[in-house]
């Protein structure tokens, strides 16, 4: 097996086929049994430090920002973040300072608002170190792979690209059409948080809308925890059995938080909370600033309800379900500031 | 006299005018949104538009904020998975794709991940995205960029995203879809294409009231000048009203 | 690139990615427009002798009968069959002398029902030749590698087994464990029937219960054909566009038939009907049978719905209805034969 | 005294002991699903089943006709797809797998593919549908036949799905996963494992009133038999009757 090239890239969140395969049967329960506990719960014994985090959704959409939120909460340290598509949800975690290094398809920025201080800062003065390059595809052909219980997929980009160099892929010839195809490495990550619209006590759940990487994320993940905003009855999934994303023996816990993705949008329910983001994105420009956000935000509130109170309780939630229903318009901090 | 647009909305306009009715489009957030969403209001009712996150087909209702964003699927013929569009792209099914760049070379060899070493980042940028799979799989990309000396370079400091690498055949050399490449440039100051012998950076049209030497001034490497370089058309005050009725924020067209 | 095995299976519908996707460029459409035509006209576009074609569902559950019924009226020849869970719809294809060459995961069998005598004696005897041998798993994940617009998919299964001489698969060292893995190549059929409960003048398809392989296939395939329940407006697909299975660009040709899929399951629509079924299995006993059947239920009807007057009409069509809510028990000649 | 119950009860019960609550299995069509089904109404309320064609964890009303009929979805936690569930299989995440076999050799390699040369099929049989991949993925496999001299050969004419190959060591050898294989046999005469240190056929259990001459008799080859052989459990009334309940046609379980 002539290796042509490879990257420099590290290996993170491999395992051996065999050796996944031998947990998954010691540790993956195929038992059908409530799931149900805290979000507190579900971080305390599922995200020791030093874990492979992922996230699904889409770096601010249909984020677990409950789960996001649990782990700053608990001060869990020298995690490494799987940067797939990641947006606010890693920008937070690196400024909290619970993540220390990450491999990068997308970070550090924020799309339509711009670069994100508090990430790009941590990473240029070193405090979080880029350990791989990829790109979006290739990430979630990593959770394919992994889906499958396969050591790679094959792909065709990342070739000739610095990317490819400081990726974990492996270049080969092949033996079908004779030339070179990329192979990048599966990854399963310790533990995956996703935030769904509804499922049932055991884990079985519905998503609206684009799934993103969620499908082969879930069953990628070592340990996955769903937030939801609604626990729904079991009936309620089996009349519809289409529908469901993600069967519940991937699942390892299910915590209900009506909101949980707050400040990010969650499709058909609430738009992304602007002004809020906007307060993040103009504290987190000073490192005083971070502290004075997750002192607020998060160490300084009991919950999430209570949070979601200090952002604006009942009256902030009804505009920010209209916005999405395209019922009112969207205003930010940010826009105002480019008038 | 003082044109009555903005740069950014010659930008758009001019690249919208690149896509083809009945074809489709990777699209990427920001300018690569209302461009291609401009072209479906004018000349490309049926232009087929893509979104990363899934959203195939959309009927956007106005501009989104990611390219994860619900306005991505609105009224779509699909709301799939990035595995779906990925595959499918990568499967050949996709005629346009754009990108944004912060340098590029004269190869159009895109970096939008680090300025610097990679381990020590003078300024960090945030990597790959889908740009690395868009400039791979989607047969032609489309570039939008800010021209500038440090920007237009000889060598850019990580190729991110393929553009021609090192010249003609080495992306088929390097295992990349055959056949595929950047296609256009679209910079504050002109359109290029590439040129077909050499896959070097080629102007094809002024902005109005640019001159050649403005083009060249804001470039490290030599741009190839042919002997015939025309204009492009300025943005029609109905294209301008179709702007803001696309980006009634001004999110990214500007106020 | 070193080969440690490979098998002698003919490598059927693979092509070189670069030409696949310089023949998706040129042939597929991109453009939304009203695909609607007749059975008849769609065979003969898009079904040329020799084409390797493939059929979506599950052997005799949502199959495209409809299709199947007018490549037999058309007395469409030499075809090859992707054997792919192959039931109900290649006994008859075989039987009525299309198909000569097949590559089979499961094929010659109808399951509950017993083998299948006229397949079979077509195999037996040479008729029809078996050119190469997979399993249903590694079936799908050549269309999944098809879809993706990769040469092959790694696998982790044939290994060590005729299976695997007979096929069209290699095995090599993976570059990251070690261990042998097979690499099963991509597979593109020429045309590819399938049927839906319902879709769009466009082509945009849902499917209601288990997609099976048709995500894959409908992907992997160079022209498809829908046969549709019914064909409802656009904007009820647009209303719930993650239910969208199928998007418009991928099909080709869309042909509106109610009960399409008879004598197969239709999900949740009608059951099989054993007494057709019954009656094929007992007349294809012989050739004499064999030539019976088809000149009294393709050659000797005008239309699907003249075939359907035929079989039962509207009664028995109620009574499948019923059987398949679970509101009338089923009955089966092969049945009583038993008892 | 003749029984009061039929080699097709005794396989689906003894068979359905086999599977553990809470633990998931890979179902074919026929005496595997009864024997799953039965397993739901007594011993494993919370068995769950897998159907190739996607059916995962269905509350099956009626034995199916089909794995893929809509039976195999009825009120399930997902109608999911073949690449989901032959993914999660070959991942791990499925205990036991069912397998029928035409024949088998001594170290329960499976042959359904053809019986003679396979260019020149004396028999064609259906080929590896999905049991190459329940025999390759499924950590214990359990075989369901009938047992013959011409069924349990020294040599099948071809490994469609494989047994532990050559011996111990074999499959891992040839790169399949580790430290699954077949499990059980259960024929009408008898109820077998592997013995760990040769992976050959040795019999565990005989089903009432069946002696050890008519268990070697009925095979080709040489079948361990150990000090102890036990003896299997008949079904119960209560069984019986379950069984009628599930296969109330009796399409696989008889009249």
């Amino acid at each position: 097996m002539k290796v042509l090239s490879e990257g420099c890239g590290e290996l993170i969140g491999w395992h051996d086929p065999d050796e996944h395969r031998a947990w998954v049967r010691a540790n993956k329960s195929r038992d059908l049994k409530d799931k149900r506990m805290t979000i507190a719960d579900a971080v305390e014994e599922y995200v020791p430090d030093g874990a492979l985090v992922a996230l699904g959704g889409f770096g601010h959409v249909r984020v677990s920002m409950a789960g996001v939120y649990e782990i700053i909460r608990q001060r869990k340290k020298h995690l490494t973040l799987a940067g797939k598509t990641a947006v606010h949800d890693s920008d937070i975690l690196i400024g909290a300072g619970c993540v220390d290094r990450i491999e990068v398809a997308y970070a550090f920025g924020h799309e339509m608002r711009g670069l994100s201080p508090a990430s790009r800062r941590a990473v240029e003065t070193g405090q979080c170190k880029v350990v791989a390059e990829l790109s979006n595809a290739v990430y979630q052909w990593r959770f394919l792979a992994a889906m499958m219980g396969l050591p790679f997929i094959p792909t065709r980009n990342m070739l000739g690209t610095d990317t490819l160099k400081y990726s974990s892929a492996k270049v080969i010839k092949d033996p079908f059409s004779g030339k070179p195809i990329c192979l990048v490495p599966a990854c399963y990550p310790d533990v995956v948080f996703m935030h769904v619209p509804r499922c049932d006590m055991y884990g079985n759940a519905q998503i609206d809308g684009t799934i993103i990487e969620d499908f082969e994320l879930a069953r990628a993940a070592r340990r996955l925890i769903l937030t939801t905003e609604e626990i729904v009855p079991e009936s309620e999934i089996r009349r519809q059995p289409w529908q469901t994303a993600i069967p519940f023996f991937f699942v390892d816990a299910v915590v209900e938080v009506p909101y949980g993705s707050h400040p990010c949008q969650m499709p058909y329910l609430y738009f992304f909370d602007e002004e809020h983001i906007g307060e993040w994105l103009r504290m987190s420009k000073s490192l005083e600033g971070v502290k004075e956000y997750f002192d607020k935000y998060v160490y300084g509130v009991k919950d999430f309800t209570d949070y979601l109170e200090l952002v604006g309780g009942l009256r902030k939630l009804d505009y920010l379900k209209k916005v999405e229903q395209l019922r009112a318009p969207m205003t930010a901090p940010w826009l105002k500031k480019r008038g | 006299m003082k044109a009555d647009y903005t740069a950014t909305e010659l930008l758009a306009t001019v690249a919208s005018k690149v896509l083809e009715d009945g074809k489709s489009v990777f699209v990427g957030t920001g300018l690569p949104m209302i461009a291609s969403m401009l072209a479906q209001r004018t000349h490309a009712p049926n232009l087929l538009i893509i979104f990363e996150a899934g959203g195939i087909g959309p009927r956007v209702p106005v501009l989104p904020i990611s390219v994860g964003d619900s306005r991505t699927f609105h009224e779509a013929a699909a709301a799939s998975t990035m595995h779906d569009v990925m595959s499918l792209s990568q499967a050949g099914y996709v005629d346009y794709g754009f990108l944004g760049a912060a340098m590029i070379d004269w190869y159009g060899n895109i970096n939008t991940t680090v300025i610097g070493e990679h381990d020590h980042p003078k300024v960090r940028l945030p990597g790959s995205g889908g740009a690395n799979d868009v400039g791979s799989f989607c047969w032609r990309t489309i570039l939008l960029m800010r021209q500038e000396k440090r920007r237009f370079l000889k060598k850019v400091d990580f190729i991110t995203t393929p553009g021609y690498l090192t010249g003609p055949g080495a992306r088929e050399k390097a295992g990349l879809p055959a056949g595929a490449g950047p296609y256009r440039v679209i910079t504050q100051l002109g359109l290029y294409d590439f040129d077909e012998a050499t896959k070097r950076l080629k102007l094809l049209a002024v902005h109005p009231g640019v001159t050649i030497e403005q083009i060249q001034d804001n470039s490290e490497f030599e741009i190839l000048i042919p002997d015939h370089v025309g204009t492009t058309e300025p943005p029609t005050p109905e294209e301008r009203r179709l702007l803001r009725e696309i980006d009634p924020t001004g999110m990214a067209i500007g106020k």
